[in-house]
């Protein structure tokens, strides 16, 4: 049965997270969801926005969930947590109908409040299932040792994400078991990469990314997996910059969980673009396909 | 009827809000008041006797106090009415205090709103009748159900009166929490050493009827006569011949059931005496773990047990007894510390409960005393201890303080450094709060002459790395946030209700608070009285106790179980229903509801009725507002009675 | 260090404006410190979590709202996931930002610079611009060097583009922005 | 004196002693400020709260009424909130009916250490009641024109049908006198002082059976007379409804079951007779005039004053008869034959309708402008088969004193309420006091709205099943359709 869901994929699909949004696509169509982009879909504002005003960032984020009741749809995945932190924030705040009524003074078209909106993991796990995931793999991950990595406000805070442990999220563990892989306990999952900081704080990313990157490596994973494009620039990207402070040559791949979904289901690579990668996992991928003939 | 009305000011308690003076100009108006008055303190002993003088010499039939509230006072003014020679139930109170004066500083508002009050509690007065207590036979045996430490001075205080015992206790043994641990504060002795005795005491003493792995199934009666039905679990063992001489264990080949004792710090044996000093010593088998159980075959404690104890086939049983009074000593639970994701308790095996600390400290637990961790057995050098884990935290439901976690901590920080003198101890807390003789004391000590670091913050997320624990706090006073890499973190989880309190509760018509505790009577005057006669509370069921406090508890528990035995006969509450024969059409609805059976059918020349036993009764007043006929009364809260008070307010 | 008098530093009026604005309770705090604790970036603050809610609650408008900290945040929510006393802090944070940017007081321009050029790549665009909003910043702050490096190493993947992906309803984007700044719902 | 003109509003409280009063009292030592309109009476439990003193309270002057208990499974008698919660939901579907705002009485629970909720429900139940205003006064609400007319609608729809009416007699006497022998009494209906007026007739022998008469006048209830005969080998010739008041009083112990033997005849409706006084008196001449009358299978023919009137039976049917269920006996020793039942259509009765869509000021008006009529004859009570209170009713021995003897219109109407809290989740609809009003006061819409709260909330149909609880007498610990809590 195909799930119909409205798309929103967020800015950074256009540039630094292209793959993201192509394997996103790739392993929905695969898997029977029905992902309608939100036509003429608009930015949800992100970081600068909630820092800037409230209502305004609720203002960015509402007219795309407006745009959605148009598609007479009733719920929105998203790619990125940094959006659907935006865009859930942005609905938990306007139940309440003061402000509800300020945000929409801001809109040309005002947001009724019908919409629910989630990540592209959560409606994987929801929608569709691990016991169907696990079904669809063609080329099992087996011996791929992973660090799934959640990021800071995938599911936090719980009251408003209301979606999987905040401190101890399994969800994407869940998935790339589901795969054949093995998952290595992660304990820093739910850390925070340094975010948007990249450009005007060089220094305090290099702390925080090492830091994980760090602490996959002593977990021994052989790739971090990640949910979030903020930290997947990063962790990926920016992976030389760290390596000074840190005084350790990481070449980890930092992979999106799409990717490898996409991968194990056996999708032909350039619907998944591990080229865009930075650290490139092709010799992981490559043990596998060897392990599994 | 002449009526006084006698206006109080509690000092500037109710004067300072309500014009006391003008409430009782405005009652001499009031239909049938002869007198109204104002004074200092109505409660105190020449405020009561003035009330008595007044009585006597304006001859009043029926008097008013407006003061503090009836559930504080009724009784104190019911006895001074009846010191002049009123019968008690003469008598209504207003609460212009708790419901005037206090919640508000509009004085305009709060003395119009006393007046009517009064005018209510007149208007009541006019149609009150005397009621008389019936009076009727004590059963002397008192049930106290937990065997923990409050429950233990309870039962030995009141066997000690010379008064049968009845005590329940739903482990093996009794013993509870205090038995688990090794050293107590602020002394330092040794737990079992001077626990151990008292529980001796408990099964030798002739009063005490001790039973072990029962519970409560159901109460019935009321005070003086209840009638209680225990369920006693299939130990699987027959304890009239088991001698405790553990052969049984030495062999059992299933070593997989949970020790419970140990607080799950490892596994047992499937057929268990939970610790050497039991109470009663006697085995107990675990089907869940039990081959033969699960295999169904197996049979070698049978085998080896030399009096032939064990029986498989034994069922679990209902026995009864009769008591007149119940203590309920059910103790707390240790808060879940997994509900604290960023701790990582559950996933990481060297993230412990202070309990769980305890019974790796105890010469008895499953380490022999010496201080090993969960998951290599290696000593660790580096211990962290975190306190207010699920005490002092609103976002987990636990907004209060479990007030012994401070000391248990400060002995634990003490006992590690006695027992690893290269270790180093750090503590993270929010305040130290010792308010007890000689408590704070100790904790001076662990941080002066046991070098134990305090460090002033909560601990925000601990995750290993390598065969270390980072534990990332914050030090509060320094303004920053501090890393540990500790070898242990112990977690100082606070108390909350036994699993179980509100259904235990709910048997013994007693109230609980919104976190499971049981509710006093009265939180300053009446500690361990409840607001079912003849059900007392004793230790932590009530709220979060220590030791010293558990042990005052249940003396003071058992003190109120003697004075309420010292009498022969009870005098029952006369506020209970009346079936009017006249105007019962038998119809038995009253019957149908009363929730405590007490209203019967009767032929009453040849037509049924009903009719109201009435020690059974305890004056809900269902029947009243179901009885179409108004045939069943409820004394003291007639119809009439109430419609009256409905009516001052309305219609004036 | 500076003594504070009580008497005469106690801004009222701006611990009620925090506490409206943000829909918190800051008497709730009790100092536990548990989001200092957790706070990734408490290396990098001049005032740790804790003690910037201190600062509220006490009433120091001045130094809260000139303080480093605030802009230094990253909002990665673990001080409000973790609060015990349920307050939402990086929601109070939030609010000081919207304060201090009211009140012209940005301790760190290079992160308001940012942002601006963030938002105003959405105003025009309706969308975000990347490549174009690094250029914006750059030109505003003069820092040429900032991450320089990454350019070879993104620019073969084809994931710089170098033109702005127009929205449709660009216009209806910009009158948001448009309405907002003319305080249509102040 | 009393409320503070201008500042409060007059809210009476009832709070159980154990619980909220308790709590009331832990908010005060607290010093947790709360407004002072509310003025509260201790009971010893929410269960002891009959709702008729939160009725009178409304209806004498309050302008809200709270009460509050233990929280569900916390009551110090353990069950008492339990009976509370029901009958408290039920006044409050109620209240609406008599044009009282139900938003004026709240019910909810609140323990003694819940010291903030109380002071939050008090302050949000004052600024509630604050915000509705000082309640409109019975005495003090006009009629808007056309009203009454609006309210006048005439009931129509599909009667049930007995193709063998005409042949039932006779089967039915030869069962009687069957079993008449074993019998002290059996009860029926005779021809009354005109052709009109059927009465109900007491058989003690075989002649008495002669005078037993079938149809569409045969409108009394026959079970009324059942709880009287108490002791009695009684028979008893029901209609379908009749039959209901039969189960409903074997439900209440009333009556005995080993006593009653009864014959239950297949209904296809009766007549409402002052429906046909009014299209008499349309044509010029009255009831009273009657001469002659016949009822057969295409309506009523009636002689009176010389000329011969023709109504058809839609035209001159009693309002229950429409959309019946149950025109055969529910239960029956000797049944009579089957009547089709009229299909239920499901929806609510023209009068309820027209009812519903009065404003709650409309409403009130409406009553009183009823009430008004009302000359305290009280045949409806004695017309009522679930009256048993006898020469104790409160109407006259004033004890409980819940009426006094004013002559208001306040005082009327509180009868008529009492009588249909006392019959909620019994009453039948047999209507029984509607007919036997001699001023037309249509007191049965009151009930029948009652039961209508009874059956959106218990999904219970009083007098269907000999073995059923009534609703009221009974609760579950998780109530289906009851959400309460909104303070």
């Amino acid at each position: 049965m195909i799930k119909q869901l409205a798309y929103y994929p967020g800015c950074s699909s256009l540039g630094t997270s292209r793959e993201y949004d192509m394997s996103t696509r790739a392993v929905c169509e695969l898997l029977g969801l029905d992902l309608k982009e939100i036509p003429d879909w608009s930015c949800c504002g992100s970081s600068p926005a909630h820092s800037f005003d409230h209502s305004l960032s609720a203002a960015l984020s509402a007219r795309n969930l407006a745009l959605v009741e148009t598609m007479g749809l009733d719920m929105v995945a998203t790619p990125c947590p940094s959006c659907l932190s935006n865009l859930k924030t942005s609905s938990h705040r306007m139940q309440r109908e003061t402000f509800r009524d300020k945000v929409n003074l801001l809109l040309d078209k005002p947001y009724m409040g019908s919409v629910k909106s989630m990540s592209v993991l959560q409606a994987l796990i929801e929608q569709v299932g691990t016991d169907t995931i696990a079904a669809m793999v063609a080329q099992p991950l087996t011996g791929l040792k992973l660090a799934p990595f959640y990021g800071c406000i995938m599911n936090r805070p719980s009251e408003i994400m209301e979606f999987d442990d905040p401190e101890n999220p399994t969800s994407m563990d869940r998935i790339l078991t589901a795969l054949g892989a093995e998952v290595v306990p992660f304990p820093l999952k739910v850390e925070c990469c340094g975010a948007s900081y990249g450009v005007p704080f060089k220094d305090i990313v290099a702390k925080l990314s090492g830091k994980l990157l760090s602490c996959a490596l002593d977990a021994g994973a052989e790739a971090v997996v990640v949910a979030c494009p903020m930290c997947q620039m990063n962790l990926d990207l920016r992976q030389k910059q760290l390596a000074k402070p840190a005084g350790v040559n990481f070449e980890i791949p930092v992979v999106y969980f799409t990717q490898l979904m996409g991968f194990a289901m056996g999708l032909p690579e350039s619907r998944l673009g591990f080229d865009k990668l930075c650290v490139s996992p092709a010799l992981l991928l490559s043990r596998t396909l060897a392990a599994a003939s | 009827m002449r009526i006084g009305v006698f206006v109080c000011h509690c000092g500037s308690n109710i004067e300072g809000t309500v014009d006391t003076a003008a409430v009782a100009r405005a009652a001499l108006g009031f239909p049938e008041v002869a007198l109204a008055t104002d004074a200092m303190y109505t409660c105190s002993e020449p405020g009561q006797d003035a009330i008595v003088q007044a009585i006597r010499e304006k001859g009043l039939s029926g008097i008013v106090v407006a003061s503090c509230s009836p559930r504080m006072h009724e009784n104190t003014f019911r006895r001074a009415v009846e010191r002049a020679g009123l019968n008690r139930y003469m008598f209504e109170m207003a609460n212009i205090r708790e419901h005037v004066s206090w919640i508000g500083k509009d004085r305009e508002a709060n003395t119009n709103k006393a007046t009517e009050l009064v005018r209510m509690a007149v208007e009541k007065l006019r149609r009150n009748t005397p009621l008389f207590s019936n009076k009727f036979d004590v059963t002397k045996r008192v049930l106290v159900i937990g065997g923990g430490v409050a429950g233990i001075q309870a039962a030995l205080d009141c066997a000690e009166g010379g008064k049968e015992v009845v005590l329940v206790e739903r482990e093996s043994s009794i013993g509870g929490k205090m038995a688990k641990l090794d050293k107590t504060f602020p002394t330092v002795d040794c737990s079992s050493c001077i626990l151990g005795p008292k529980m001796v005491d408990v099964a030798q003493h002739p009063n005490i009827k001790l039973l072990a792995c029962t519970e409560l199934k159901s109460v019935g009666g009321y005070v003086g006569n209840f009638q209680v039905e225990l369920r006693k679990k299939a130990t699987y063992v027959d304890w009239t011949k088991c001698t405790g001489c553990g052969q049984c264990m030495e062999k059992c080949p299933s070593k997989k059931s949970e020790d419970r004792f140990n607080e799950r710090i490892g596994v047992t044996t499937a057929i268990n005496i939970p610790f050497p000093q039991a109470i009663p010593k006697k085995a107990v088998i675990d089907p869940a773990s039990c081959r033969h159980f699960l295999k169904g075959k197996c049979g070698v404690c049978a085998k080896v047990c030399p009096t032939g104890a064990i029986d498989y086939e034994m069922k679990e049983e209902v026995l009864t007894e009769q008591v007149g009074a119940i203590i309920a000593a059910t103790g707390y639970d240790v808060f879940d510390i997994s509900k604290i994701g960023e701790y990582g308790a559950g996933r990481y095996p060297d993230v412990i409960t202070s309990l769980q600390y305890e019974r790796l400290l105890s010469a008895s637990g499953p380490t022999g005393g010496h201080i090993k961790r969960p998951s290599d057995g290696a000593e660790p050098k580096t211990i962290v201890f975190v306190q207010c884990v699920g005490s002092r935290d609103k976002s987990l439901g636990r907004p209060y303080c479990s007030g012994f976690c401070c000391m248990y901590t400060a002995k634990q920080a003490i006992l590690t450094r006695d027992h690893i003198p290269d270790s180093q101890v750090f503590v993270f807390y929010m305040d130290i709060r010792a308010p007890g003789k000689l408590y704070d004391e100790f904790t001076r000590r662990a941080m002066e002459e046991y070098g134990a670091r305090y460090i002033r913050g909560r601990v925000a997320m601990v995750y290993p790395q390598g065969s270390k624990y980072i534990v990332r706090g914050a030090d509060t006073l320094l303004g920053t946030n501090v890393e540990i890499e500790a070898d242990l973190v112990v977690l100082a989880a606070g108390a909350e209700a036994a699993a179980g309190a509100p259904a235990l509760a709910e048997k013994l018509r007693i109230s609980y608070d919104p976190y499971g505790f049981f509710v006093e009577s009265h939180p300053k005057l009446r500690p361990v009285e409840t607001n079912t006669a003849g059900v007392y509370l004793a230790g932590s069921c009530q709220g979060p106790k220590d030791i010293p406090s558990s042990v005052a508890q249940g003396s003071a528990a058992a003190a109120k179980v003697l004075a309420l035995f010292s009498k022969d006969k009870l005098e029952s509450d006369p506020q209970i229903s009346r079936v009017d024969i006249k105007r019962c059409v038998g119809c038995g609805k009253c019957i149908l509801t009363c929730p405590y059976g007490a209203i019967k059918k009767i032929d009453f020349r040849g037509e049924p009725k009903a009719e109201v036993v009435a020690t059974v009764c305890q004056g809900c007043g269902i029947c009243t507002s179901t009885c179409p006929q108004g045939a069943a009364q409820l004394a003291h809260f007639t119809d009439d009675q109430i419609l009256a008070e409905v009516n001052a307010l309305c219609r004036f | 260090m500076t003594s504070i008098n009580y008497s005469n530093r106690f801004d009222a009026n701006f611990v009620r404006m925090v506490e409206e604005a943000s829909e918190q309770r800051l008497s709730q705090c009790y100092q536990c410190g548990k989001c200092t604790a957790g706070c990734p970036c408490t290396f990098a603050y001049d005032y740790p979590v804790n003690q910037i809610m201190r600062l509220v609650q006490s009433g120091q408008k001045d130094t809260v709202l000139n303080c480093k900290a605030i802009w230094l945040c990253a909002t990665c929510e673990s001080c409000t996931a973790r609060c015990p006393n349920n307050i939402d802090v990086a929601r109070v944070i939030d609010v000081l930002r919207h304060m201090a940017r009211r009140e012209d007081r940005v301790a760190i321009s290079e992160v308001k610079k940012f942002w601006d050029s963030f938002l105003k790549s959405v105003q025009t665009n309706g969308r975000l611009f990347e490549t174009g909003v690094l250029a914006g910043y750059i030109a505003k702050t003069g820092r040429i060097f900032t991450d320089l490096d990454l350019g070879p190493r993104i620019a073969p993947k084809g994931k710089l583009s170098f033109r702005p992906h127009k929205v449709k309803g660009q216009a209806e984007i910009a009158r948001i922005f448009e309405r907002f700044n003319k305080g249509v719902i102040s | 004196m009393s409320v503070l003109t201008g500042k409060e509003l007059r809210i009476v409280g009832f709070l159980c002693n154990w619980c909220s009063y308790g709590g009331a009292d832990t908010a005060g030592v607290g010093r947790f400020v709360q407004p002072t309109d509310l003025r509260i009476i201790r009971v010893p439990c929410s269960g002891r709260i009959d709702p008729l003193f939160i009725v009178k309270a409304l209806l004498n002057g309050a302008d809200g009424v709270l009460v509050s208990g233990c929280h569900p499974r916390d009551c110090h008698y353990s069950q008492g909130n339990f009976y509370a919660r029901r009958r408290l939901e039920v006044l409050k579907h109620f209240l609406p009916v008599l044009g009282i705002d139900p938003a004026r009485f709240e019910y909810t629970w609140v323990s003694a250490s819940e010291a903030q909720r109380w002071q939050k429900v008090v302050s949000s139940f004052t600024e509630r009641i604050h915000k509705l205003g000082p309640a409109s006064r019975l005495e003090n609400t006009a009629l808007p024109d056309g009203l009454e007319k609006r309210f006048a609608a005439i009931a129509s729809g599909e009667l049930p049908s007995d193709g063998k009416a005409a042949t039932r007699l006779e089967e039915l006497k030869d069962r009687i006198h069957e079993f008449l022998p074993d019998l002290d009494i059996v009860i029926g209906w005779q021809r009354g002082f005109d052709a009109l007026h059927n009465t109900p007739l007491f058989m003690r022998s075989a002649e008495d059976l002669e005078k037993l008469v079938w149809g569409p006048l045969n409108i009394h209830n026959t079970a009324t007379y059942l709880p009287s005969l108490r002791g009695k080998k009684v028979g008893v010739v029901v209609k379908g409804c009749d039959s209901r008041s039969v189960v409903e009083l074997l439900q209440e112990k009333l009556v005995d079951r080993e006593n009653i033997v009864v014959f239950g005849m297949p209904c296809s409706g009766i007549v409402d007779l002052s429906k046909i006084d009014r299209a008499l008196r349309e044509r010029g001449t009255g009831i009273g005039r009657v001469q002659a009358a016949e009822c057969g299978e295409k309506g009523v023919t009636i002689k009176a004053g010389g000329q011969e009137y023709r109504f058809a039976m839609e035209e001159v049917a009693a309002d229950k008869c429409f959309h019946c269920e149950y025109p055969n006996a529910v239960l029956a020793d000797h049944l009579i034959g089957n009547a089709s039942p009229s299909s239920s259509n499901g929806k609510i009765s023209r009068q309820l309708a027209a009812f519903d869509a009065m404003s709650l000021q409309e409403r009130m008006a409406y009553w009183r402008s009823q009430m008004d009529r009302c000359i305290r004859c009280h045949a409806c009570r004695n017309a009522c088969p679930l009256c048993v209170c006898k020469d104790h009713c409160i109407a006259q021995s004033r004890d409980p004193h819940w009426i006094s003897q004013e002559d208001t219109i306040t005082e009327k109407l509180m009868f008529q309420v009492v009588h249909a809290v006392h019959t909620a989740g019994r009453c039948t609809e047999c209507g029984e006091c509607e007919r036997a009003c001699p001023m037309d006061i249509p007191i049965l819409a009151m009930k029948r709205q009652m039961n209508r709260a009874i059956r959106e909330l218990f999904e219970y149909k009083a007098g269907t099943d000999p073995e059923a609880v009534p609703p009221l007498l009974a609760f579950q610990a998780e109530e289906k359709n009851i959400h309460e809590g909104v303070l």
